[in-house]
């Protein structure tokens, strides 16, 4: 039996490569794999949670399910943003997006 | 047995990952991220939830994945390799992400988790599904306009305008 | 002697297991065992391409009145093992600047992603590689996947047809795997589990007689996803020469082969297996050995149909076909689906709702119709096709 | 007991607010389709509360255990407000008249709206139609109404005081905004108010009480934790109410109770148009006459008296108290004074007002002595023959305006005004409602003039045939019975003026000659008073038989034919609430009074006016110069009451005047001895300053503020610096917060 806390450290570990990722990444498109991978990591602490507190109830995959749907938006309306962009700039370089500079 | 296959598929999962977050080639990291999310199917096949498991195959790899792909196809013209992966800031948020892991790290061993062994129901879909249409029936309708709201906002926004 | 013969296969799994566990420990006999199913399996795509290619040749070619395929042994059965040698001893050419790895994976999941489907197809009364309680999902998962690797030959071999079609399949699959999880899930919701086992135990009644119009768009949707004419416009000769795996030669396109019949046979076993009552057939019950007869007998009837659909039916256009997944299956399965739903609800005698449910699928099938001819009417009317 | 049919009367409400919502958002540009959806909604509000009520005549005993219904939807601290309906006989009784009256006079409409007429050329939007067209904006005006259909049938239902007072809020958003439904008309005199400014003035009086009322609410809420009629109007609640007192600045400690009966009952003065807060019912007729007859005298200012009713056991809590002699003083000095002003006015719809204002006061009065169910009964029978009455002034209005265009020139000066301005300053503008410009209308309008004289005999109390006569004997019975002689003596003159005026208005309307030619060629021929008119005769009928279920059971022969259901019903109501309401015994004195009064009357108003109606058109000049018969006699006193005892001027001068006064006294103060001096002693120091400042200025201050921009400007480069505008960026500054605090919050010690 895996004990939890090796799911916790897998989550967190996905996490930071995740922010990291988004944070460092110049590619819009790069960018929203970063979150993605934070996502995920999020739903690992949630199933692994419901793993090993609660099975009485089926909280921890019913939020995990809810964090997908909501991953999936976010990817298409994040990607049609993208495109949309692409489109008028010629660029899906984060940093050559900064209209709202002070 | 399980360590096992924990520890492989973790090792795949967080090289995959750090794979999709270094390569150069946007595709190649799209191909990797699709591994990391096959490598995340497997730990929830680990922790049981079969369900989750091959909607993560569904969802992530089946859509998302190939959104993305697409989104990189489209927008392949401008991206030379030989331009710079990273903004300048790429070192310090290095630094930083290594800071939180190592202080989430902490936190997680220095937590005394109240962890209660028990037996998986065998009926986790049938509950799971009860659950969607009884207490969190708002939750999942919201989820459904959510989901609706999205894609026509995103058909809006990537129309071709005249 | 004859009851193990009636129930011949299960008996030869469980003696061959009482055998080797004589000198193996148990986990050996287990790692022993699923390898061997593996094997099994996996050679599903390669009988289904030795087989159905030379039975599609025959087919179409009885179609257009030729004779087919028959030189190389009696009635050309072995034209196939021919062609097999052939593509082996062929050269393995990668273009340049291609994007090496990529290319390379991309045959393999696709074979991968047509073998994985078997895992949970029951071919007799407890025989079936893996009951998952999700099979159907797990089927439904597995053909999506297909789309990434598809995807991914197509950009990787660096050539504008290839990508021209890989856009193509995106298009394609993404839309047609709606209706057809819709279709899938009517059935689920009637029976109530995900195992594909259990599915088939409970269709006493084969469930294409309960609901024809989702079988019919489960069957379109197929095809769709195979790729087969008439929506084979990934591969449309004619206009992109070979769609995605045009860079492809030799073993590699041998594998992509090997994944189109492999899909072709595993969409007709899904369909058997979800609408046809699977192995079900008059005498299974005491003969059980029967039940992988009727399964094979079954596929092989689809498969039937579905080459002369082939032989038959000329090529969409790109934009008809996805209005068509759009505008009209996607549609009509939610209203089977929501009809199911709701029948299933009322508290009436279970041979009354199966008769609801049925007059539902008729309904719908009958309105889509008709709405379907007056759209092509009126679009004839439109480019002066015929005098309106 | 609780028929399932009680439980629809949610949809009471709901249908007619669904009316509205649909022409509103969606229908407004079909005008049939609006009106057809007002009227089907309340026809169907209609048939289902008839039903709901005949369905709570059949439960025996139902004022001891009423329909209840409601659901939490308003958390107020410890408790909640609930949103719940109350089904008892009062409401029942209101059922069986407010639904039916709005049902007619929706259908009423339209006809006088000219609902399938053609639409006119130069019809202005916010202005009458020309006679015979559709009114421009009249989906809006069903909208309107459906609305304040949903007000009243709401109110009747609610069964807590917060409840209630939104529905009585929305009925006054309603009146506000139907009143002024000629938004845009104008006057030539512009002494003459215009229907927005009387919506105005009707919205901010009403908004006097209103505000009062709410704080009673507010303190019975503070004072009992809860609003629902069940709960308050508990004995222990209500004693402990009576008992415990609050200490007022000037008048010393007061019973809860009564301050919060006085503070509700200032609400009812204000919808009701009770004496202090009476001004703004007669503008409000500038509103269309369906809207006079439904909001402004069948229903919505009898509200006003069924807020009393309702929480009569709140106002008897200290019996006798001078809550209870406050509404009695307020109604019956109301009564009069509207009476004796009433019979002054000339304008048709004014005279109506002024009787619904008196009438309203009869009930408050007859409330204030404790005669509850002759109050209630009174309410009804009002609703019905006043509504008949307002009708019939329309179809006359209508009639005459018909005439008028028939003979030429425009009935509507003011409507083509909109167009060109030089013709609405045309002084001699035709008025179709000033009684002057009427007479001999028997003959052309017959079934308006019958209807009308039928409305006219049961507003009057002609005796036994009409319903006016039993309510209004009921009141007189109880007041003399119970020895409340003041009030008692200032009805019975209260009535007396009716019957006259009443009989003033009938004569002065319908017989002697025509006195314009107008009148001579009014008709009621047009297509649209076939819907004018039916409603009509429903509600003549109705205005007789009305008071027939109240007949006293001691009351000679007659009482022995009926047993005085009425009574019972909501008798059952009255004692399960514990208040005393038994039959009256039979007292002749009071019978014979009201015989007197009423008979009388009439008789002295047909005698007086006749002559004055037989003259018809003067030779020369307009009718309008020739003098009232009334005027002579009264000398001064007579142009007094048609001043309306300067009411309005009064006003006008002490609020209006009074502000405009102050603020013009603080503008002279500030401007003579404050400013000025200041301005000067200013000007002349600033010309010496100035003189040093120059050398000053441009020395140091120039550069000071030069030096102080190009700081400004260096510091917000440095700034501008982190507003890099990349999203990165941004996120890099929340994980650093976030790694560094989880960090330090690992290290330090616990």
């Amino acid at each position: 039996m895996v004990p939890l806390t090796w799911y916790l450290f897998l989550a967190a570990a996905l996490f930071c490569i995740g922010v990291f990722g988004a944070l460092s990444r110049r590619n819009a498109i790069a960018v929203l794999m970063g979150i993605e991978l934070m996502l995920n990591a999020v739903n690992i602490n949630l199933v692994a949670f419901w793993r090993y507190t609660d099975l009485g109830q089926m909280t921890g995959q019913l939020f995990a399910v809810f964090v997908i749907t909501v991953a999936a938006a976010e990817a298409c309306v994040g990607l049609a943003l993208i495109i949309t962009i692409y489109r008028q700039r010629h660029t899906v370089n984060v940093e050559e997006l900064d209209t709202m500079k002070g | 047995m399980q360590q096992v296959a924990f520890a492989v598929l973790s090792l795949i999962t967080l090289g995959a990952a750090i794979m999709v977050v270094t390569t150069p080639s946007l595709l190649r990291s799209a191909l990797w991220l699709i591994l990391a999310f096959f490598g995340i199917a497997g730990i929830f096949v680990l922790l049981n939830a079969d369900f989750l498991a091959i909607t993560q195959i569904l969802v992530y790899i089946g859509a998302i994945s190939t959104l993305m792909i697409f989104a990189v196809m489209l927008s392949s013209k401008v991206m030379d390799p030989h331009q710079p992966r990273f903004n300048e800031q790429w070192g310090l948020v290095g630094g930083f992400s290594a800071l939180l892991f190592v202080a989430l790290a902490a936190i997680v061993s220095r937590v005394v988790w109240p962890v209660a062994q028990g037996e998986v129901p065998v009926d986790t879909i049938q509950r799971l599904g009860a659950d969607f249409v009884g207490p969190y029936v708002i939750p999942f309708e919201i989820a459904s306009v959510l989901l609706v709201v999205a894609m026509i906002g995103a058909i809006i926004i990537a129309r071709e305008r005249e | 002697m004859i009851n193990y013969l009636s129930d011949f296969f299960v008996n030869l799994a469980r003696s061959w297991t009482a055998w080797i566990s004589g000198f193996l420990p148990v986990w050996a006999v287990t790692v022993v065992n699923y390898v061997i199913v593996a094997v099994i399996l996996v050679m599903m795509p390669v009988i289904a391409t030795l087989t159905l290619t030379w039975m599609e040749r025959k087919v179409i070619g009885r179609i257009q009145n030729r004779i087919g395929p028959n030189r190389v042994g009696p009635w050309g059965i072995f034209q196939a093992i021919a062609d097999a040698v052939k593509m082996l001893v062929k050269e393995d050419i990668v273009p340049d600047n291609a994007d090496k790895p990529v290319f390379n994976i991309a045959p393999i999941l696709i074979a991968a992603a047509a073998c994985l489907l078997w895992a949970v197809l029951p071919f007799g009364r407890n025989m079936i590689g893996a009951d998952l309680n999700i099979g159907a999902l797990y089927v439904i998962a597995i053909g999506s996947f297909t789309t990434v690797a598809v995807l991914m030959a197509g950009w990787s071999s660096n050539n504008k047809f290839a990508l021209i079609g890989a856009f193509r399949v995106v298009a394609q699959l993404l839309s047609y795997e709606i209706p057809m999880v819709l279709s899938v899930a009517a059935v689920v919701l009637l029976v109530g589990t995900m195992r594909m086992g259990q599915i088939v135990e409970l269709q006493t009644v084969p469930f294409v007689f309960l609901l024809p119009t989702t079988f019919l768009i489960y069957m379109l949707s197929a095809i769709a996803e195979t790729g087969r004419a008439p929506f084979d416009l990934l591969e449309a000769d004619s206009e992109i020469v070979a769609g995605y795996f045009v860079e492809y030669s030799g073993l590699k396109f041998g594998w992509f082969y090997i994944a189109e019949y492999g899909n072709l046979m595993a969409v007709a076993a899904i369909a058997t297996t979800l609408f046809l009552g699977g192995w079900r057939g008059p005498g299974v019950a005491a003969v059980p050995a029967l039940g992988p007869f009727y399964f094979a007998v079954k596929i092989l009837v689809i498969v039937f149909v579905l080459m002369w659909i082939r032989g038959t039916l000329p090529r969409f256009r790109i934009d008809q076909m996805l209005g068509f997944a759009w505008k009209v299956l996607v549609p009509a399965a939610l209203a089977n689906l929501l009809w199911v739903a709701i029948v299933l609800k009322l508290p009436v005698p279970t041979a009354l709702q199966w008769l609801l449910i049925l007059a539902g699928n008729l309904i719908t099938l009958v309105v889509a119709l008709t709405l379907l001819g007056r759209a092509a009417k009126q679009y004839a009317a439109r480019r002066g096709l015929v005098s309106a | 007991m609780s028929n399932p049919i009680f439980n629809l009367a949610v949809l009471l409400p709901l249908l007619p607010f669904l009316a509205f919502v649909l022409i509103l958002l969606w229908t407004g540009r079909n005008k049939r389709l609006s009106a057809g959806l007002a009227v089907g909604s309340i026809g169907l509000s209609w048939i289902l509360g008839w039903a709901i009520a005949i369905a709570a005549f059949r439960v025996e005993g139902f004022g001891a255990n009423p329909f209840l219904a409601f659901r939490n939807w308003l958390p107020t601290g410890p408790t909640w407000q609930a949103f719940g309906i109350v089904i008892d006989p009062l409401t029942a009784v209101m059922l069986i008249m407010v639904p039916f009256v709005c049902f007619l006079i929706f259908v009423y409409s339209v006809g006088y709206m000219g609902i399938g007429k053609p639409e006119g050329q130069h019809d202005v939007r916010g202005w009458p139609a020309e006679p015979g067209h559709v009114d421009p904006l009249v989906s809006r005006f069903f909208a309107y109404v459906a609305l304040f259909a949903t007000g009243m049938l709401g109110l009747i239902l609610a069964d807590n005081l917060i409840l209630l007072f939104i529905f009585w809020e929305i009925m006054g958003l309603c009146s506000y905004l139907l009143i002024g439904f000629w938004f845009a008309r104008k006057y030539p005199d512009p002494k003459q108010i215009t229907p927005k400014e009387a919506g105005l003035k009707a919205f901010m009086t009403t908004r006097i009480g209103d505000t009062i009322m709410l704080a009673g609410i507010l303190l019975l809420w503070i004072q009992t934790n809860s609003l629902s009629f069940s709960e308050i109007f508990k004995p222990q609640t209500l004693a402990s109410l009576a008992t415990t007192t609050a200490n007022l600045p000037i008048l010393g400690p007061t019973p809860w109770a009564t301050l919060i009966a006085i503070l509700i009952f200032w609400g009812a003065i204000g919808k009701s148009a009770q004496f202090p807060l009476h001004v703004w019912l007669p503008d409000a007729m500038e509103g269309p006459t369906p809207v006079s007859a439904l909001i402004h005298a069948a229903t919505m200012v009898s509200a006003g008296v069924y807020l009393i009713i309702r929480t009569y056991p709140l106002m008897q809590a200290v019996p006798h108290g001078p809550a209870l002699q406050f509404i009695s003083f307020i109604g019956a000095f109301t009564a009069l004074f509207a009476a004796t002003i009433a019979f002054t006015q000339n304008d048709i719809k004014k005279v109506l007002a002024y009787s619904t204002i008196s009438q309203l006061g009869y009930m408050f009065a007859a409330l204030g002595i404790g005669a509850y169910i002759a109050a209630t009964l009174h309410l009804l029978t009002h609703a019905f023959f006043k509504a008949l009455l307002f009708l019939g002034s329309g179809s006359v209005i209508h009639g005459m305006e018909h005439g008028h265009h028939a003979v030429g020139h425009s009935a509507h000066g003011d409507t083509e005004a909109a167009g060109h301005d030089e013709v609405s300053v045309s002084p001699a503008r035709f008025d179709p409602q000033d009684m002057r410009n009427m007479g001999g209308l028997f003959k052309r309008m017959p079934r308006t003039a019958w209807t009308f004289i039928i409305g006219g005999l049961a507003l009057s109390g002609f005796p036994i045939v009409t319903a006016g006569f039993w309510s209004k004997d009921e009141i007189l019975a109880d007041a003399f019975v119970n020895g409340h002689t003041l009030v008692f003596v200032t009805l019975a003159v209260a009535a007396l003026l009716t019957a006259f005026y009443t009989a003033r208005q009938i004569v002065m309307t319908f017989f002697g000659r025509p006195r314009t030619e107008a009148a001579e060629h009014a008709s009621e021929r047009d297509s649209i008073f076939a819907w004018m008119t039916i409603p009509l005769m429903v509600l003549g009928v109705f205005a007789v038989v009305a008071g027939w279920v109240a007949i006293p059971e001691d009351f000679p022969i007659l009482g022995a034919l009926s047993s005085n259901p009425f009574h019972h019903f909501i008798g059952g109501l009255a004692e399960a609430l514990e208040i005393e309401a038994n039959p009256l015994p039979f007292r002749l004195s009071p019978l014979v009074v009201s015989l007197i009064v009423a008979l009388g009357g009439l008789l002295l108003g047909w005698l007086v006016y006749r002559g004055y109606a037989g003259k018809g058109a003067p030779a020369e000049g307009s009718p309008l110069e020739i003098p009232d018969p009334m005027a002579r006699p009264l000398g001064r006193a007579y142009t007094v009451l048609q001043r309306k005892y300067y009411f309005d001027e009064l006003y006008h001068a002490v609020f209006v005047k009074g502000a405009l006064r102050l603020s013009n006294w603080l503008f002279r103060v500030d401007d003579l001895w404050v400013i000025d001096p200041i301005v000067d002693g200013v000007g002349r120091l600033g010309r010496w300053f100035s003189e040093i400042s120059r050398r000053f200025d441009t020395a140091i201050v120039d550069g000071a503020v030069n030096g102080i921009a190009a700081i400004t400007n260096w510091m917000g480069g440095i700034v501008r610096g982190i507003q890099t505008g990349r999203v990165q960026n941004y996120l890099l500054v929340g994980l650093v917060t976030v790694s560094v605090l989880l960090g330090a919050f690992l290290l330090l010690p616990k």
